[in-house]
């Protein structure tokens, strides 16, 4: 029933957001909405309707709410001894990265936001956060999330988690 | 009361077992000694109704798995270890062989990166010999199309992204690497001969290519584009009968691309939906969403209501279509919501459903939907099935 | 409450199996007994009480009870493709063991036991099963079950599953 | 609206954002970009209220980690990958640097095992440089004596066990594998000294073993047996404070050990349990089952219900000792059943608790036990916890 009301409330309420997303975990956290059970993995809060996001959580990096994190697609590097623009000890930014445009309640504007991948350790497995719309299949690499973006660093693909850098304003 | 035993020293135990048999000859008669040392040898070929479970194990990937379920008993038959960033097993012509590409780190997620296509018997679930390739494969959520065979079985096609895109081709007869074919723009591999294969692309169009004996390119050519990449993109997840392959859409639409002597060719295309259906918000989704079974000329559908951006999300129904008619003929209510389903080859066939959330597999008949079992405690994250 | 029922239950009933046992995974099923909840891991159903024992699964290799279970400790091999006396296929079984000595209701005999592991192959993961009494310290090797006995194979350390094998009627 | 952007790139888009700058001066300021490809670098040495969360990850055991968490704020601040059969990492006598005994295999769960000592940065969390060792370390339950450095720092030992029973002797000073000590009938290591430590035996003694300045052994010497290890065993997981070494037996008796200039010498036992915490069944238990904090002089451990097979089984309740007068000065009340405890080393210290069979890590205040907070989603199965 919740499944239910949470379709039912996507499909009536407009798709305000329609940025970009990267992350390799996507289409895990996707297909977590709607599981009975989850026994490994945690829910991904993207998935709450925003009714239920607190002003507070949204300029909390270590929130699924955060608003940078409008099209991230990952573990919370904020959630594994890296934070919102940083990767965790001994991790490596990826250099190739893709961006979504996020809007800041706290000045209501619009930014450019970059998720870089960090890579070189296994999954940290903290805060999955799925928040993805326009995710195109596999053969648009740069707008599908069903990649590990990390293939495209030095430390190659093993993925740890997801940053959310501010890169400029949107215009 | 404790003893060391070495399997060795087992036999040497006979003797005293038979005397104790004479004492107790008036009760029912002893339990016989096991051997030691023995270990399962499989059937081969593989029945039918068997199912590889192919599982990236998202939280650990350097303990990719595959592991073997009967459908008929529901029991496990084994699994293997198959490294890293593991996408699925391929099974060789004669199903006697399983070929695994597979990468390893030299220090588990460091160190040095050797890729290697990993060749396991089928009765013995164990490596026979592997062949390296270079370390390009595509770290992606695992796909039928990530690796795939040549009709005949001879060419072993691994999509590589580092991010530029290519494809390796592996001669699995001279057991070598043969080489490398550049397919920028183009992604996957979808076979369509013995020696040719397609992928899909970022246009709109296919690139079809064709290999000579020796697994090199012999040409390729792109299609004109055949479908709309960017309002109502296909997935990549289509599913193979005769000589066509059966995409759909985000939104339900059937694309046909078949393969003729004057190039591949779209079909017409038709929809999962009626417009009652389409009203409710009903959706094809998951991620191995579509199966097929050739021999009722058949595609099953995870079915589920959700917006436009929901196409990778589980459903609680599989619908069922005629091929030929493309008539609705059966909603199959699952037991568990799917995000993978897969189907048995045979003439009364099984359908498999599992989801990467979970760690269940559900049976059905694959004719008429009933349930009949599920297996429980299977893999981490379970993500697409291969049946022999 | 039921963890304390449980114990209550043990320390009242005799400890009628002083077997031996051997299994590397024994100290995490003991310690799952009283967590409450094990999102990764199965139950010990060695836990329950005899009384929940009934007679059909002490004859079902694929069960914990299961009368030659009474040592082991592990994954069930009749749960990984083995058998209660056979290793998975591509696994190889230690030739380096440990015995019980195992009551069989179904002719009133008791076995001597042998539970050899399963080596060459990553965790099984199904059927944990841990019924152990007597075990003692790492530097007592042959009566603990925090080693892996894998160690004494050609596969080396990786361990699969657990098998329990008659060896001969225990005089 | 999408954009490929290479880190290398986004210094470009600067211009742009002092431009958008000046367009909203009368607003609030914009916020700045953040620099790509920065990682945090940690203090160093470490603050004595991090602890190191070791998790062997019973189910998927090659991706062993080592994760590490700041008890004060309850983050996360980072994670090592220690490959198979992980049991601890052990910290450098400054803190600066981690040293990790490690196996890996060249095809995760087969091919050519290699051992080695992987060094890292502490502040970092990066691999220095390791050193290979023989490929024949213990896999066991993870334990604090399964690897431990002297009390200079100059040498890590290694319990090995093949089956045979030896320590591997690694010279961290000269990064080299030193040297093999036999111990049969004798396991795991318990140093006492900058050159000296004992492992304990089956026959209910200890084997004190002193080393030369290059690491092999200079002499050793087997006490009488000092214990007895058939009807009350002690466990292999004792604490030190200072000269001695503090096991606990199943029955909850406190065996103390202490190197003295003559050797060890076992001083007179004590009991955790008054006669009416023997009647009502309370026992020690766990895998990491008793802490010290040796500023205060406290003994910590896990106590639960049960009878002598429950050894392992983990715990409701923390009980502290003082370690002069042997009496209970506290019952901690925990909010979660612990497997496992420790301490942190400095004069406000914090007692951290976990359970192999919970992802979660509980922090209370190491002297008035009040509950502070919890840490969740922490590992797969974590083991034994390390504090610099």
């Amino acid at each position: 029933m919740k499944h239910m009301d949470l379709l039912t409330e996507r499909l009536t309420r407009a798709v305000a957001q329609r940025s970009s997303r990267r992350g390799f975990l996507g289409s895990l956290g996707a297909l977590m909405v709607g599981a009975a059970s989850l026994p490994l993995l945690p829910v991904a809060r993207g998935a709450q309707p925003p009714a239920e996001k607190d002003h507070a959580s949204t300029q909390d990096p270590a929130s699924c709410e955060y608003w940078r994190h409008c099209a991230i697609d990952g573990y919370l590097c904020s959630c594994c001894g890296g934070s919102q623009s940083t990767c965790p000890p001994g991790t490596e930014q990826s250099p190739v990265t893709w961006v979504g445009t996020c809007h800041n309640p706290a000045d209501n504007r619009d930014y450019v936001i970059s998720y870089n991948d960090c890579c070189g350790k296994s999954t940290c497995g903290r805060c999955l956060c799925n928040r993805n719309e326009g995710d195109s299949p596999l053969y648009v690499p740069f707008q599908s999330n069903d990649y590990d973006w990390c293939a495209g660093s030095h430390s190659d693909i093993p993925y740890n988690c997801s940053t959310a850098r501010i890169v400029a304003p949107a215009r | 009361m404790r003893l060391k035993l070495a399997a060795a020293a087992a036999a040497l135990l006979l003797p005293a077992v038979t005397a104790a048999t004479r004492a107790v000859a008036a009760t029912p008669p002893l339990l016989p000694a096991d051997p030691a040392g023995t270990s399962v040898v499989l059937a081969s070929p593989p029945s039918p109704h068997w199912v590889w479970v192919n599982d990236v194990v998202f939280n650990h990937m350097p303990d990719g798995q595959a592991i073997l379920v009967d459908g008929d008993s529901g029991r496990m038959l084994g699994m293997l270890n198959t490294g890293n960033m593991f996408a699925r097993v391929v099974l060789s012509a004669d199903r006697k062989l399983i070929f695994s590409p597979e990468t390893y780190f030299s220090r588990g997620t460091r160190g040095t990166r050797t890729d290697v296509v990993t060749i396991y018997d089928a009765a013995k679930l164990a490596p026979l010999s592997e062949i390296v390739i270079p370390p390009k494969r595509a770290a992606i959520m695992p796909m039928m199309a990530a690796n795939d065979l040549t009709d005949d079985g001879r060419f072993l096609l691994i999509y590589n992204f580092t991010p530029s895109q290519s494809v390796s081709v592996v001669d699995m007869q001279q057991r070598r690497f043969a080489g490398e074919i550049e397919t920028s723009g183009c992604a996957l591999v979808y076979p369509t001969g013995p020696r040719s294969f397609f992928s899909i692309c970022a246009d709109g169009a296919f690139l079809e290519e064709q290999l000579t004996d020796s697994g090199t390119l012999a040409h390729s050519q792109r299609t004109a584009k055949l479908f709309d990449a960017v309002h109502d993109p296909l997935t990549e997840k289509p599913v193979r009968v005769g000589d066509t392959w059966y995409f759909v859409s985000f939104s339900g639409q059937i694309q046909p691309v078949t393969r003729t002597g004057q190039g591949l060719r779209a079909d017409p295309p038709w929809s999962l939906l009626q417009p009652v259906d389409a009203a409710q918000h009903w959706r094809p989704g998951g991620l191995q969403q579509l199966a097929a079974h050739a021999a009722s000329n058949r595609l099953y559908a995870i079915m589920h209501q959700g917006d436009l951006a929901t196409h990778k999300e589980p459903g609680p129904q599989v619908w069922v279509y005629d091929l030929a008619t493309h008539k609705r003929i059966q909603r199959i209510m699952l037991k568990n919501p799917a995000g993978s389903i897969q189907v048995s080859r045979d003439a009364q066939p099984l359908l498999f459903a599992t989801f990467i959330g979970s760690t269940t597999l559900d049976i059905y008949d694959g004719l008429d939907g009933r349930h009949l079992r599920s297996v429980t405690e299977l893999g981490t994250t379970p993500t697409v099935m291969v049946t022999p």
